[in-house]
């Protein structure tokens, strides 16, 4: 393998995490505040539903994204409403959730566009375009780093750099903001935050809230950044890769980051090497494409401990019965 | 009135059952008339529907896809005198008749365009899912461009092995990505959903695509080099003229009776100069005749020019 | 001039269900005055104070503060109200450190830098003026529930709370820790803070408080002024009967040797050896009791004992050597020996709280013959099993139906030592047979230990509770860092030397 | 909140939520330009009003009763196998390769066979997550999701490279053969004398999938393993102090409920259609998670919400044949279904309250 493929499938897997990342990031808020969501994949489809079906008909692509995290805000709204307002399972609702962004997203799409529940490829300014970072150019011909540079960091579509800056911003939300310490609380003990004073329902709402603008962000980038339309089950499961993401990252920020590069870079490696031929033996497609998650089996029960769960999570609040 | 069965993909899957979906739309326009139609969600709705149809009196019965061999197989019998019509699989009985496409035929033609295009001498193949008919298509793709050109690298990429893969544009993009940066200036998608997104990808990216089923052209004008017909839309549209006494038996929709083809529009004609044009068709003219034989997978279930 | 009360309650009443747990409750107290509230395990104490800290709606009923009417929908009202409360469960957030714990809720701004910057200030500041010292840094999971305890305090004085309700404060202390609790609250109530005292100790309402309210079955039965009354006369308004506050035993007649630890050691698993080489040994018809400060190592020698835990040294239990390591070192294997266990947690060990009555009667033995109908379990051998051992330990309500989570703590209690009882163990180990447990439901416990030990079988108790080492123990042990200290005869030593040995001073030392 | 009487809770509640659910879709039906009193009908009648759709409504619920009673039973472990999908399409494996490679004498010793091949197969493929969760302290969901793919592509290789037949266009099995082909529950039922339409999918597994219900009320309540289960998933410091190997109790628990997922594939592999295809499973396994949380782990519970997602596919897919709904109307109304009879149940519980108990409050 030579410098330049390295770099290609960096480039690759950076562009298959994002997605991932965005997901993880959306559950993490979610779960570190005690809800646990298995609907990170409808609240992804919705959002890729909507950003494109209004990037199409406005031709802005900003204004799509808009509408994306607004249909994601909507799922986080019905889950909040069932987990936290009526103490609802948590796990029943996620699956209510995947089902009906599953069904509506077809539905709606029929509705409006009569392509089967796709909506119109999107063009020029309904879809987000790649960006050079600066001096890219410039930077190319240095040694080394100047590919990685140019190659892999630059010419991603925006989104892909808002969401590794949603690493640190989750990181400081999270570890350096008075909303951020709550969060965590009423995480772990929600009781010791009834106690002290604060709305225990505000802040689930909130960090659901905030869960579904990620989400928002993770299907726009699916259907607005990498494609350009939506297709129906678009998200083809990147959900709940995103959930696995998140008990792999033990519900950290920069772990979330590793966890979901990780991901990316599998599959882009077995992307790369649909066969592998080893000479004695050839791995066939279907080994290469299972390898990311064997080899995510692997690296789970031989390298990372066990992962803690927010203790309160999936535990609706009942302080009376 | 005739009926139609569409396989667990829908009837807006991008691939066959979309190009059924379109025939059968096209025959109820030109004559006015209705069909029923049932998109299955389960294996076991297939000899439901196709029951259910017969009982009601839906003849012909048309069905999309190589999966109802079995159930047809059991029902046919029941219903000697509804007319059955399946695509894409062969069933022996008095009252079926059976389509089968040429596929390897046209992928084969295809395979020529992309390798006379190619710059690079490396041409791409993404398809939805490892199953035979998908290596069908990709092992005659991959031979049309070695006789084009005996130094064309070929890549072939399935998308997936859950029924995640035929609608998955965005590792559909990657994947065309990844045979990019192999060198691949041409690629083939046979993948449902999955395709748009190697066609977009191809599109963004500067290199040519080749479409899959229907034309698929017009998506990308300029930046599709042509696409891979299979008319089971003109199967679907026969069947449901030809009504209910249809003639039945084997029929194959080869290159010879126009059931595969390339795609030629206003939407390529820049791409495909008119000497390229005359060369492919003279291909085409030969496997017509018989002078160029296109090997086809499932008559020995091996591809001497591309290991899967 | 009479000065308002600090606080007053005017009929409050409450129900969770059908379960009336505050009835028509009218209470008044001064400031500056420590209120003692006793009564049964379920008579209505934590729903009154929960609700005067608005973490439960009471149905009916007003408050009162500093003779202004306020309406507390919230513990933000309450704390606004100027009242802080150090629940019987803690509220803290175990993972979060000791500085966080206090600012949660009270940060000055939106970053956390600049609260926890001056929250450290104040922490060192109150921790001075008050002796509550505490590493703020520190894991509230990895320290002791009496920092716990210092820490929900200190967030209550962070708070600038007035009225500082504590329930059963005392429950989880070492004496030491206990004493010093009392001297920072008589210093808050000589500021003028006025206190509320939870506690199921007649001697610390009698020490500490001004007044004492007594509570049964949610109602308010008496308020007297502590210097008018006594200890027996409390208990008796409290339980509805004379209860016998001492322990009334006779003699240990000790006999074969039971159980033989030698040189035993337990290493966590954080890696940190916590019992560091333990010699013993209990006869037949004693009680050895182990006193000392928790976390001292006294859980892990149980919890080997127990086979929860494994160890290295050696253990012989009727002259036969335990497997400590092995696949027989689990507690199944441990019950066969004749071993029972009352373990120190009774909700999150001793039982299933989910699990019914019934079901918990039978944990840990499901194994028993007389329990198995041919592959199935013979739920009706259990069941009226069960329905007796409630019956003979008085569990009330008497319904083997009910969840294990629905009984009191002493009930629950009751319920652990029917089952290891039982049993007729030839050796039982006990950790905190008593911890949060009423008056009247410790003078039971302790008569069917000494029982027990009158058949001829050897007890290990571990408690924190000086007073219930030195009243129920034959013979005494002091641990100390994971040693044994010493041993004393209760006749011979008092809570004194107990507790300097209990610090690590050896009897040679005093 | 008040405390409904336990009729209420255990069939006001849920019919109330049902009913809310199906209002709401009706609505949409109209929304989309249908009549919904006729979609309505279409799919009740479809469903439930002949013997031959409850042929088809009891062959799906025999789906969700083998996956709803694998995250059940793991349930009350607290362990959450998401990788039912996974474990029913290697059950298939299992049950396939029996069928295919032995010639059986007759069905009877061909379904068990195929039952204890299906079994262990799904068992088998539990097995790894189990272990990694006991000893290594994966975590179990990501393993088993992980373990979905792998089964998938395992299924495909197979399917493709191996037992295909020469020449078949189906990524699947031949047949197999005649002898070990079930009986239908028509078959069964007419040759006793009840008429029932035949040709349904709806076949022998039905009683098997009965027998796993009161396999497992009895295995969770009943037996010492049960027990032990039960008290390792309330609480493990609790099991350790009673002596239950917590790593044993994951291993057997896990694959139990493999074996229970696996055991799906006798259904639709060998009964309904008499050879293994490329993702038959088809999606059951996630259904089974609903189906378990809405019976709330209990075989009854498990048994009517598996019918009623047993009757929503049939109802759908009459409305498929007979309407031009689109099939992804189906997905809806599941969707609202789960949400009313299994998340939003304590809204209607609160509704139903306010009807039925604050009348009494009055009169009293
Ligand atoms: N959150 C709750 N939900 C339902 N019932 C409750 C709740 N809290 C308490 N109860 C019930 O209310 C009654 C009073 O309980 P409370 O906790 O106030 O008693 P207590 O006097 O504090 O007892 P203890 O001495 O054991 O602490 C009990 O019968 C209890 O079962
Ligand atoms: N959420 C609740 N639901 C029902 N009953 C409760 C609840 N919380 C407490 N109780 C009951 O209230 C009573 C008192 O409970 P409390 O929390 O004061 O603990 P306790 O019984 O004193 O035990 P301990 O002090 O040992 O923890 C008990 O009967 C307990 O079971
Ligand atoms: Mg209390
Ligand atoms: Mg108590």
């Amino acid at each position: 393998m030579d410098y330049l493929t390295i770099l290609q499938i960096l480039d690759s897997a950076l562009r298959l995490a994002t997605p991932l990342l965005f997901a993880c990031l959306a559950g993490l808020f979610s779960e570190r505040a005690g809800i646990f969501d298995i609907g990170l994949e409808g609240k992804m489809l919705m959002a890729a539903f909507f950003s494109a079906a209004t990037a199409y008909s406005t031709g802005s692509v900003w204004l799509g994204l808009l509408a994306g995290i607004a249909g994601s805000l909507v799922l986080s709204g019905i889950h909040g409403l069932a987990s936290i307002t009526f103490r609802g399972n948590q796990l029943i609702s996620g699956v209510a959730i995947n089902f009906l962004a599953s069904g509506l997203t077809v539905l709606i799409g029929l509705s409006w566009f009569k392509l089967g529940g796709q909506t119109p490829a999107l063009q020029g300014d309904a879809r987000f375009q790649g960006l050079d970072l600066p001096f890219a150019e410039a930077l190319s011909g240095v040694p080394v780093f100047g590919p990685l540079y140019s190659e892999v960091l630059s010419g991603h579509t925006i989104l892909v750099y808002v969401a590794l800056l949603c690493v640190p911003l989750t990181w400081y939300v999270l570890f350096r903001t008075r909303f951020g310490l709550r969060l965590r609380a009423v995480g772990e003990n929600p009781a010791a935050v009834d106690t002290a004073g604060i709305s225990v329902v505000g802040l689930r709402y909130a960090a659901v809230a905030i869960c579904g603008v990620l989400c928002g962000l993770a299907g726009a980038y699916l259907a607005t950044g990498l494609g350009a339309s939506f297709v129906k089950e678009m998200t083809a499961g990147r959900g709940y890769i995103a959930l696995a993401a998140l008990i792999f990252a033990k519900w950290r920020p920069w772990y979330a980051l590793y966890a979901t590069f990780l991901f990316g870079l599998l599959e882009a490696i077995s992307n790369r090497y649909p066969s592998l031929d080893l000479g004695f033996v050839t791995l066939p497609s279907q080994f290469m494409q299972a390898l990311p998650y064997i080899l995510t089996v692997v690296i789970l029960a031989g390298f990372v401990g066990k992962a803690t769960p927010p203790r309160a999570g999936g535990e609706p609040y009942v302080k009376e019965r | 009135d005739p009926a139609i069965i569409f396989d667990l993909g829908g009837k807006f899957d991008k691939s066959f059952n979309e190009a059924a979906f379109n025939g059968a739309t096209r025959w109820a326009e030109e004559t006015g008339n209705k069909f029923a139609e049932v998109e299955l969600q389960s294996d076991a709705q297939r000899e439901q529907a196709l029951r259910r149809f017969a009982e009601a009196g839906s003849n012909p019965i048309v069905m999309a896809g190589f999966a109802f061999g079995n159930a047809l197989g059991e029902v046919a019998g029941d219903y000697p005198d509804t007319s059955f019509v399946i695509i894409d699989m062969v069933v022996d009985a008095p009252n079926v008749r059976s389509v089968v496409f040429n596929e390897h035929e046209g992928s084969y033609l295809v395979g020529y365009m992309a390798a006379q295009t190619s710059k690079t001498n490396t041409v791409g193949f993404i398809g939805g899912m490892d199953i035979p008919l998908i290596r069908k298509f990709a092992c005659g793709y991959a031979q049309g461009a070695k006789a084009a050109n005996p130094d064309t690298k070929v890549i072939s990429n399935m998308t997936g092995t859950t029924g995640a893969a035929w609608n998955d544009p965005v590792k559909g993009g990657e994947l065309t990505r990844a045979q990019i940066s192999q060198g691949a200036d041409v690629v083939y998608a046979a993948a449902g959903g999955t395709g748009l997104g190697v066609l977009q990808t191809a599109a963004d990216e500067g290199i040519l695509s080749i479409g899959v089923d229907s034309n698929q052209n017009f998506l990308h004008p300029g930046k599709v080099l042509t696409s891979m017909m299979k008319r089971v839309d003109n199967a679907v549209y026969n069947a449901m003229k030809d009504g209910p006494g249809l003639e039945t038996g084997f029929n194959v929709m080869g290159l010879a009776n126009d059931g595969v083809g390339y795609a030629m529009d206003e939407h390529n004609a820049d791409l495909v100069s008119d000497e390229m044009k005359a060369t492919v068709d003279a291909v085409a003219a030969k496997i017509i005749s018989g002078d160029i034989t296109v090997h086809d997978y499932m008559s020995d279930e091996s591809c001497p020019s591309l290991t899967f | 001039m009479s000065t308002a009360p600090a606080i007053e309650l005017k009929g409050i009443s409450k129900a969770f269900g059908p379960v009336q747990a505050n009835k028509d409750i009218s209470i008044r107290v001064m400031p500056g005055t420590i209120h003692g509230i006793i009564g049964e395990n379920g008579a209505g104490k934590s729903t009154l104070m929960s609700i005067l800290y608005g973490f439960y709606k009471a149905d009916k009923g007003d408050i009162y503060i500093s003779g202004e009417k306020v309406s507390i929908p919230d513990s933000q009202a309450a704390i606004a109200a100027g009242i802080g409360m150090v629940f019987q469960h803690f509220k803290l957030v175990e993972n979060f450190t000791v500085l966080e714990n206090v600012i949660l809720g009270a940060e000055d701004g939106a970053l956390l830098a600049p609260s926890l910057r001056k929250a450290r200030k104040d922490l060192a500041a109150l921790a001075a003026e008050y002796e509550l010292n505490v590493n703020p840094d520190a894991l509230i999971q990895d320290i002791g529930v009496g920092m716990q305890q210092r820490v929900e305090i200190l967030k209550a004085l962070y708070r600038h709370a007035d009225i500082l309700i504590l329930d059963e404060p005392t429950g989880v202390l070492t004496p030491a820790e206990a004493d010093q609790l009392f001297r920072i609250l008589h210093r808050l109530k000589d500021e003028g803070k006025t206190i509320i005292l939870i506690t199921h100790k007649l001697r610390e309402i009698m020490e500490a408080t001004d007044t004492v309210s007594v509570m049964r079955r949610g109602e308010m039965t008496a308020t007297v002024k502590t210097s008018e009354t006594s200890p027996e006369h409390l208990a008796e308004l409290m339980v509805g009967r004379k209860v016998l506050l001492r322990v009334d035993k006779e003699p240990a007649k000790p006999g074969a040797l039971v159980l033989e630890v030698e040189n035993l050691r337990v290493v966590d698993a954080a890696g940190v050896e916590r019992v560091k080489g333990i010699s013993l040994e209990v006869r037949a018809g004693e009680i050895l009791g182990i006193a000392g400060v928790a976390g001292n190592g006294q859980s892990e020698l149980l919890e080997v004992l127990g086979g929860m835990e494994n160890g290295t040294g050696s253990i012989r239990v009727n002259g036969e050597e335990l497997d400590l390591t092995g696949k027989h070192s689990d507690a199944r294997s441990r019950r066969k020996r004749g071993i029972a266990h009352v373990p120190e947690d009774r909700q999150r060990e001793g039982l299933i709280m989910d699990f019914k009555a019934w079901e918990n009667t039978a944990f840990g033995y499901d194994d028993d013959d007389a329990y198995q109908s041919g592959l199935l379990m013979n739920n009706v051998a259990i069941r009226e099993d069960a329905e007796g051992k409630i019956e003979r330990f008085d569990v009330r309500p008497a319904n083997c139906d009910l969840e294990a989570k629905s009984f009191s703590g002493g009930n629950q209690q009751k319920i652990v030592l029917a089952r290891e009882i039982e049993r007729d163990p030839d050796l039982l180990l006990v950790g905190q047979p008593t911890r949060g447990v009423d008056i009247g439901a410790i003078e039971f416990i302790h008569q069917q230990i000494v029982a027990l030990r009158d058949k001829g079988k050897a007890i290990l108790l571990v408690s924190v509770e000086l007073e219930e080492i030195l009243s129920l123990s034959d013979r005494i042990a002091v641990i100390f860092d994971g040693h044994l200290m010493g041993e004393r005869l209760p006749a011979e030593t008092d809570e004194k030397e107990l507790g300097l040995m209990m610090a690590g001073m050896t009897g040679e030392d005093t | 909140m008040e405390q409904l009487p336990k009729w209420a809770d255990l069939v006001v509640v849920p019919l109330v939520g049902l009913i809310l659910a199906f209002i709401l879709s009706m609505l949409m039906v109209f929304a989309t330009g249908h009549d919904p009193m006729e979609a309505l009908k279409l799919m009740v009648s479809g469903a439930l009003g002949s013997t031959y759709g409850w042929g088809y409504t009891l062959y799906y619920a025999t789906n969700f009763i083998f996956t709803g009673l694998a995250v059940a039973v793991a349930f009350h472990a607290s362990l959450f196998n998401i990788g039912g999908e996974g474990q029913a399409a290697i059950g298939g494996l299992g049950v396939a390769l029996v069928c295919l490679f032995i010639p059986w004498p007759h069905w009877t010793i061909a379904l068990l066979a195929a039952t204890a091949a299906a079994g262990l197969f799904g068992a088998l493929w539990a097995l790894i997550p189990a272990y990694l969760q006991a000893k290594r302290g994966s975590h179990i969901v990501i393993t088993t999701i992980m373990f979905n793919f792998i089964a998938a592509s395992l299924l495909n290789y197979v399917l493709v490279n191996q037992l295909r037949p020469k020449g078949a266009m189906d990524p699947a099995t031949a047949k197999f053969p005649e002898p070990s082909h079930l009986p239908s529950l028509g078959e069964i039922l007419n040759s006793v004398g009840i008429p029932f339409a035949k040709g349904t999918p709806a076949n022998v597994t039905l009683l098997v999938a009965l027998a796993a219900c009161v396999f497992v009320y009895f295995l969770i309540w009943r037996t010492r393993l049960g027990y032990q289960l039960r008290a390792f998933g309330k609480s493990q410091p609790a099991a350790v102090y009673a002596g239950i190997n917590p790593v044993k109790i994951t291993i057997i628990t896990m694959m139990i409920s493999g074996a229970l997922a696996g055991l799906m594939a006798i259904n639709n592999v060998m009964g309904e259609a008499e050879r293994l295809i490329l993702g038959s499973v088809e999606g059951a396994g996630f259904i089974g998670i609903a189906v378990a949380l809405m019976g709330r782990s209990h075989p009854i519970g498990i048994l009517f919400s598996a019918l009623l997602f047993g009757a929503l596919y049939q109802g759908g897919a009459e409305l498929g044949l007979w309407t031009s709904i689109p099939r992804e109307l189906v997905i809806v109304i599941q969707a609202l279904v789960i949400l009313f009879t299994g998340a939003l149940d304590n809204m209607v519980r609160l509704m139903v309250a306010k009807v039925l108990i604050r009348p009494k409050r009055a009169e009293a």
